[in-house]
């Protein structure tokens, strides 16, 4: 009878994918029809740069972030002063965004991270609608309400095409560290925060630590992506960085389902094309995208990377337990093994 | 009442803990060496599970102190403690259920994995090797502990008495020098009984000290070295398991006639 | 395959008296893709004592969750008291008198003892007024003093001992206790064993899963073996307690093998 | 020569807040857009007209106006409408060369450096504003203004425009306080603009919630203190929510000499025109929307029709420059003059104050001079 | 100043109250429901739809108020959250809430405008009565009533123990003979009612409004957090700190900063109490 482990079923299939979509990412512009076409591509991308980190502190350790749109702000405002008041290089920028973001994660997470469940998310709430509220309040620096212009990458990033290359680069590489964190002990330790705090701490894990570094790490990829943001959008109000989008990049995840990278990258796949989808509806368009959301949680209830992992689990069977018998031996010989060098 | 203290020992003194009005523990001292099995009984309610929950750090202290050796454990984290060799299992089976058995036993080697994330970021040989240790780790203990057949299964899916081994096992994971563990029986069959037996003497031949509450009382008597009786978050008696289970008062309140 | 004590469901032979008020036939029950159940029928008579006796993951659980609806059936059929309650809801096996007690002290934490008991009668459209409450109280002392507790404070023996009043209160007529001795100090188990078959002889029927194997097989009139989902041998306690089934189930032999 | 249909892009926000003028707008834009195809469509093409709901987000906004442009080939962007998606959409469209007719008032939509091809249907801000200003300071002669504003990004760029505006014309308010358009009582700020000394209050809030609520606290209050402002202060909706009726009195708002009364009781020409043209579209009875929005939606598209009819084609280049050219482009709401260094074509002289509680068919009374 | 406070207390009590609509429904089924704001506002909208188009009476449109909250309420349970807790824990119901709630204030505006409408006069009264207006103190009795009522009905009554059950351990629930989708439906339904009922109450004060929804659930979420969720009493106090703060922060500063301030109340609260002025930590942990 064949038999495949689930990781085994799960590895292959996510290798399958880590090789199909890195190589499909690059030959898109090749494939689609026009620059509008390219300029949703390059949203999913620079969305997804987002969600990857936010997966990290939302699907793999719970926490509940609906204010990564805040940290957002803080990316795409910081490419339209520097680079567009100041003069300084776009990428230059970039890096100062992340570290900015990261910097703001750290320091909101701080005290944040230490609150349960709901109310962390109150306070990653109340975070995001800081923001806003002194981006329209501080307008000699941020132009408030009107908004800021926020200029383009130099070449050979400032065509459409090439930037969607530099976010698909920066997207490639911030879900190899995430995909990187997720199956190492960080992953199975973020994990553990989730679904039992109590046996985390019983293991050893630090929990605050760990909450704060991937925390800080979602701040840099929510800094970049702001950066990336701004530029594909070109002008930046804060009018575009409202609650809605916050709770975007929250059911992102939530509807790819918890735990899973591919998952959320789908999800967030389809939420970006949803509303293009209902465009020509006109006034109908935003009454049909909120259906068709609806409709869609019904039909797969437990989210896109669960319906993933249920086809993986159709591969195999469940075996005919025997009975728990000890190798006492090879236990003893475990216990005896030397101690890891320091 | 003087205690001599091994060296390495867990040892209590005079821990006391009061839940509003409720004295659950009131001055109890024991003492946990290496390479014992002592067996912790007591009536519904005396005690015990507060008693390792403090032990291993889930309760603040209201008085009393815990050293492990010459460290003083009094006030240290679940975190420290754990890293300091206390390892335990729950009443009811703390696993994490999305992850498979292997990996269960993986997490509790964190101790062991110093990476950090920065190392797991860029998947650096470090964290390679690190994540390569403690699988193989996490595989011998969980065929050692017999459950060979279960590793890739999901945590959740596992029958009782699986998680009841897999706890340990991932208990074991981080080479601890005492392991506390909270009803280990309840719920397996005499054969799974017989086999945590087995597991508990290998544990006392590798020179772990074990803390085993249990109300299978044959099993404890069987067992173990040196048996503590509690009853109202006091000491009753703690001695050999012969002695203990003709003692009048642990007859009286728990044994029953 | 060994030869069972006895088999089939004619019940008859065995001289066990009283209506017949609960009858299971072929009840098929799985979870996913797995089947956990195969085909199991038994009954229950009124006033009787049944043990239902296997070894951990045989399917007991399963069983009696199936029969309460807690959990949906593949195939099979349930009456009791002359009514088809295979697709019944729960709450309307409840209200008819079919009150089970789960596995692993499953009680309200965010309600006192109290509160938790009154809910036992909830669905049996009773009221829960002070003289029920005395009962239980006076069966169970340990909940007596801690009526008003939250349950989350109570350990987990007295957890236990607070989800069988919860059951007993609704004065079923049929009581399912799945494995009501877990966790509890082997005098308490005693007595609440005697507890349980003073309601029997009272007139409440009981059916109960148990690990206790002496002792359950001691207090029950008729006994029921189950190895892998399947029934492997049924008769009364006495044939039970000596039949080569039950020594194969509990000596780690497979009845498949 | 092509028959292929024209397409022309509109995006408005059809659902979003502040939606009615959305609405009215959309209005104007089919009616123009079905008077033309009956007629014929422009030089023998008709118009297909591919409607956005952008719901008022930025975001949306940015993506559906590169949807129109590179997937619908929409040969003429018309909108958004609120000044928040527009600040957005313009540069996106412009960067891809697409003539873009704006109805949005904020001063940095237009720049004929910046986005060459993007005209100007509607007046600007400052001349709302400057309207206003120059009513209270020359004909009621009062200098003790109170500016309000609301929260959101247009109300606080509205109340930084009339600052500086009042600021060149030598007067400093006595008062200016900004509220969040969900705030249910606006009683402190009536108060304490009264206690400042204000002679007139000056709202500028698109928001008919602040604005109802501005005047209710104003006439609970009992402070028959003139209240002159953005157009918004005018609309039917409003009338409803005011606790009494006399509270719409001497209320005046920034208007449009095209949607005015005579002294004589008549409209402009061309305003009559097209109400006459288009009552029976509006069910025939009295007309209960502003007529200025859907003369704006009007005006957006017929300016549209010129531009490609003096052009001769859709070419971008020749739009543009169709556009420049144009002088004196008689519109329902003005008319329009543009020059190749100038994307605003709206005079100055089409601005008027009204008087708010003469609502009839959608135009208002004059104040009085 | 008397004013200011009464200002502030009124619109605290209407978020009191939705955080109230938070509690029942979260009582439950553990889900805070993102349409909860939405109720209010159909409660609004709708209570004035009737008091004008057909012109009914106070008397007759609240009753039809009521049950049609009671309808949304449980057509939320039904569509947006009975499938998906079946399924499992994983907060899908934000998302199924969220697209519920915006599909019907789409549904509103289609229907109803985008523009505020007028909310009638409940009881005959002139507007010249300042702070004693109805439009201030009918929320606030609401409150008042509506918190005392809950306190009440959570701790003495047994479907507020059975409530409790449910929400904690649905399969040891329905163990117990409680039909849990029932007892879950209910709850919600009475949600909806509340919801209407705050809506109809504070309809002169917030005007019938399509977009009320989200800011309603947003304010709500933050009076909750603030009281402590799953405390009505917390709910209660939570609510009108908010709504005072706010006031005096507007009173003070302008409302360039109002959400810094209030806001800030809740991080201040929340960095001395984690779990809200009147939330309960978990009792035991182990
Ligand atoms: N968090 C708490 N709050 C209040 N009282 C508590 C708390 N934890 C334990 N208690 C009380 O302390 C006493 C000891 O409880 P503990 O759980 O240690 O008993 P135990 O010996 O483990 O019993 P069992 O064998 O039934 O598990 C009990 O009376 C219990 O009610
Ligand atoms: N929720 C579940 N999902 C999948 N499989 C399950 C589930 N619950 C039980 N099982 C499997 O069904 C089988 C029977 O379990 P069940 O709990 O009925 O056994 P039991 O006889 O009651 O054992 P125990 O003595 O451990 O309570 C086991 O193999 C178990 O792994
Ligand atoms: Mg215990
Ligand atoms: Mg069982």
């Amino acid at each position: 009878m064949s038999k495949i482990g689930t990781r085994a079923a799960a590895d292959l299939v996510s290798r399958t994918l880590a090789r199909g979509i890195p190589l499909f990412a690059l030959a898109l512009p090749f494939l689609v029809g026009n620059e509008y076409q390219l300029h949703v591509l390059t949203l999913i991308g620079v969305y997804w740069v987002l969600v990857a980190g936010l997966n990290l502190v939302v699907g793999y350790a719970g926490q509940l972030s609906v204010g990564h749109v805040g940290l957002l702000a803080i990316g795409a405002y910081t490419l339209a002063i520097l680079t567009g008041r100041a003069g300084i290089d776009a990428l230059m920028a970039l890096a100062v965004a992340g570290m900015l973001g990261g910097l703001c994660g750290f320091l909101l997470g701080l005290p944040a991270l230490r609150l349960p469940g709901f109310y962390f998310a109150m306070a990653t709430l109340a975070f995001s609608l800081i923001v806003t509220e002194q981006l329209v309040a501080h307008s000699t620096l941020t132009g408030g309400g009107a908004g800021m212009p926020a200029p383009r990458f130099a070449a050979p990033f400032d065509t459409a095409r090439g930037f969607y290359y530099l976010v698909v680069v920066i997207g490639l590489a911030v879900t190899w560290l995430a995909w990187n964190i997720s199956r190492r002990m960080w992953g199975r330790g973020l994990i553990a925060l989730r679904d039992s705090d109590v046996a985390a701490a019983a293991v050893g894990i630090p929990v605050l630590r760990l909450k704060l570094a991937v925390f800080t790490f979602s701040g840099v990829t929510a800094g970049v992506a702001g950066c990336l943001f701004a530029s594909l959008q070109n002008y930046i109000t804060p009018e575009a960085f409202t609650f809605e989008l916050g709770m975007f990049f929250f059911i992102c995840i939530i509807i790819g389902g918890r735990g899973n990278i591919i998952g959320p990258f789908a999800g967030t796949v389809v939420l970006t094309l949803l509303p293009e989808i209902a465009a020509p509806f006109a006034k109908l368009g935003n009454l049909l995208y909120s259906v068709l959301l609806l409709t869609a949680v019904l039909l797969i209830p437990k989210g896109i990377g669960s319906a993933l992992a249920a086809w993986v689990e159709r591969h195999r069977v469940r075996r005919h337990a025997p009975p728990v018998a000890p190798d006492l031996p090879r236990l003893t010989a475990a216990m005896s093994q030397p101690e890891p060098a320091p | 009442m003087t205690m001599q203290t091994a060296t390495g020992a867990l040892s209590v003194r005079g821990l006391c803990k009061h839940f509003g009005g409720v004295a659950a523990l009131s001055g109890v001292s024991i003492e946990l060496r290496p390479g014992e099995v002592q067996g912790l009984i007591g009536p519904n309610g005396s005690g015990k599970t507060t008693l390792l929950n403090m032990l291993s750090g889930y309760y603040p202290i209201d008085e009393g102190s815990i050293h492990l050796g010459n460290e003083d454990l009094t006030r240290a984290t679940v975190q420290r403690r754990a890293c300091a060799g206390i390892a335990r299992t729950f009443q009811t089976p703390r696993l994490l259920p999305t992850l498979s058995a292997l990996e269960n036993v993986m997490l509790g080697g964190w101790r062991d994995a110093r990476a950090g994330m920065i190392g797991a970021m860029l998947s650096s040989p470090r964290a390679r090797a690190e994540d390569k240790l403690l699988s193989e780790r996490a595989l011998e203990l969980l065929c050692g502990v017999g459950l060979a057949h279960a590793l890739d299964e999901r945590a959740d899916v596992l029958r009782h008495g699986e998680q009841r081994f897999l706890e340990i096992a991932r208990a074991l994971a981080a080479r601890p020098r005492f392991v506390l563990l909270d009803e280990p029986a309840g719920g397996l069959s005499g054969n799974e009984i017989a086999s945590l037996g087995a597991v508990l003497a290998a544990l006392k031949n590798c020179g772990i000290g074990v803390l085993l509450v249990e109300h299978h009382t044959d099993f404890v008597f069987r067992i173990c070295d040196r048996v503590t009786a509690i009853d109202f978050g006091r000491v009753i008696v703690c001695d050999t398991p012969d002695k203990v289970r003709a003692h009048e008062d642990v007859v009286r309140v728990y044994l029953g006639a | 395959m060994r030869e069972p004590a006895a088999h089939g469901p004619d019940s008859a032979a065995h001289g066990r008296c009283g209506e017949t008020i609960l009858r299971v036939r072929d009840l098929v029950v799985g979870y996913g893709k797995a089947q956990v159940v195969h085909g199991v029928s038994f009954e229950v008579h009124a006033g009787e004592f049944v043990v239902l006796l296997g070894r951990n993951g045989a399917g007991k659980s399963t069983t009696l969750q199936a029969v309460s609806a807690l959990i949906p059936k593949r195939g099979g059929k349930v009456d009791f008291l002359g009514e088809d309650l295979t697709d019944a809801k729960p709450a309307h096996i409840v209200g008819a008198g079919l009150v089970q007690v789960l596995q692993a002290h499953r009680v309200f934490h965010a309600l006192s003892v109290e509160q938790n008991l009154m809910l036992g009668t909830w669905a049996r459209g009773m009221r829960g007024d002070r003289c029920r409450l005395e009962r239980i109280y006076a069966l169970f002392p340990e909940l007596a003093d801690r009526r008003h507790q939250l349950a989350a404070r109570l350990s987990g023996g007295q957890q236990q001992i607070l989800a069988l009043g919860a059951g007993v209160i609704a004065e079923p007529r049929l009581l399912v206790l799945d494995e009501p001795s877990a966790g509890l100090a082997p005098m308490v188990i005693t007595r609440i064993l005697d507890a349980v078959a003073a309601l029997c002889r009272q007139g409440m029927a009981i059916l109960l899963v148990e690990q206790m194997v002496e002792a359950a097989l001691r207090l029950a009139d008729h006994g029921y073996l189950i190895e892998t989902g399947k029934i492997v041998g049924e008769g009364s306690a006495e044939t039970i307690r000596h039949s080569d089934a039950l020594r194969s189930v509990y000596l780690g032999r497979h009845a498949t093998d | 020569q092509t028959s292929a249909p024209i397409r022309i892009g509109w995006m408005a926000s059809l659902t979003g807040p502040l939606a009615t003028a959305a609405i009215g707008i959309d209005t104007g834009v089919r009616f123009a857009v079905e008077e033309i195809n009956a007629a014929g469509g422009i030089d023998g093409r008709k118009i297909e007209l591919l409607t956005r709901d952008t719901a008022g987000d930025p975001n949306k906004a940015a993506t559906f106006a590169q949807q129109l442009i590179h997937s619908d080939k929409a040969q003429i962007i018309l909108g958004p409408v609120n000044s928040g998606e527009a600040l957005a959409t313009v540069p996106l469209v412009a960067r891809t060369g697409t003539p873009n007719i704006v109805t949005g008032a904020v001063e940095e939509l237009t720049d004929a450096r910046k986005y060459p091809r993007t005209f100007r249907v509607i007046n600007t801000t400052t001349q709302w504003v400057s309207a206003a200003d120059d009513y209270v300071l020359d004909a009621m002669k009062r200098r003790k203004i109170a500016l309000i504003g609301d929260t959101t990004g247009y109300g606080t760029v509205s109340v930084r425009t009339a600052t500086e505006d009042l600021k060149k014309k030598g007067v400093t308010p006595v008062y200016t306080v900004l509220v969040d358009p969900n705030k249910t009582d606006l009683s402190d700020e009536i108060g304490k603009a009264r206690a400042a000394g204000a002679e007139v209050l000056m709202p500028w809030s698109a928001a008919t919630g602040v604005l109802a609520r501005l005047l209710n606290a104003r006439g609970d209050a009992g402070w028959d203190v003139p209240v002159i402002g953005h157009p918004s202060l005018m609309a039917l909706a409003l009338k409803q929510l005011l606790n009494k009726p006399s509270y719409w009195e001497n209320v005046y708002g920034a208007g449009y000499a095209a949607t005015s009364y005579d002294a004589s009781g008549k409209l402009p020409q061309r305003t009559q025109a097209l109400l006459d043209k288009i009552r029976p579209k509006l069910g025939g009875k009295e007309v209960g929307i502003l007529l200025w929005w859907i003369g704006l939606g009007y005006d957006a598209v017929k300016l549209a029709e010129h531009a490609i009819r003096k052009a001769g084609s859709t070419d971008p280049a020749a739009i543009q420059k169709a556009l420049e050219g144009t002088v004196e482009f008689k519109a329902m709401l003005s008319t329009l003059s543009y020059a190749p260094d100038q994307r605003d074509g709206f005079p100055d002289g089409g601005m008027a104050i009204n008087i708010a509680n003469t609502f009839k068919d959608g135009c208002f009374k004059r104040a009085p001079k | 100043m008397l004013n200011t406070f009464v200002i502030g207390l009124a619109t605290g009590a209407l978020y009191a109250v939705v955080a109230m609509v938070f509690n029942i429904m979260y009582s439950t089924s553990k889900v805070l429901s993102l349409t909860t704001g939405h109720m209010a506002m159909l409660g609004g909208v709708f209570g004035a739809w009737m008091m004008s188009i057909p012109g009914f009476s106070a008397w007759i449109a609240f009753p039809l108020t009521l049950i049609l909250g009671a309808v949304f309420g449980l057509l939320t349970e039904v569509i947006a959250i009975r499938r998906v807790l079946r399924v499992g824990d994983d907060h899908l119901w934000v998302l199924s809430t969220l697209a519920l709630g915006t599909a019907v204030q789409h549904l509103v505006a289609l229907w109803w405008g985008t523009e505020p409408k007028p909310f009638a006069r409940l009881i005959p009264q002139d507007f010249s009565a300042g702070p004693w207006d109805q439009k201030y103190w009918l929320p606030i009795g609401l409150a008042a009533l509506a918190a005392a009522g809950l306190v009440w009905f959570y701790r003495r009554t047994m479907l507020g123990h059975v409530f409790t059950a449910v929400a904690e351990d649905p399969f040891a629930a329905r163990a117990r003979g409680i039909a849990v989708e029932r007892v879950r439906a209910m709850s919600f339904a009475l949600a909806g009612m509340l919801g209407a009922m705050a809506g109809f109450a504070a309809g002169q004060l917030t005007f019938a409004f399509f977009a009320l929804g989200i800011w309603l659930t947003l304010s709500g979420f933050i009076a909750l957090a603030t009281g402590g969720l799953g405390s009505n009493a917390g709910a209660l106090v939570g609510g009108s700190l908010l709504g005072l703060f706010c006031a005096f922060s507007t009173y003070f500063f302008g409302a360039e900063y109002q959400q810094t301030v209030s806001v800030g109340l809740l991080l201040i609260v929340l960095l001395l109490k984690p779990a809200g002025l009147f939330g309960k930590g978990m009792v035991r942990p182990v």
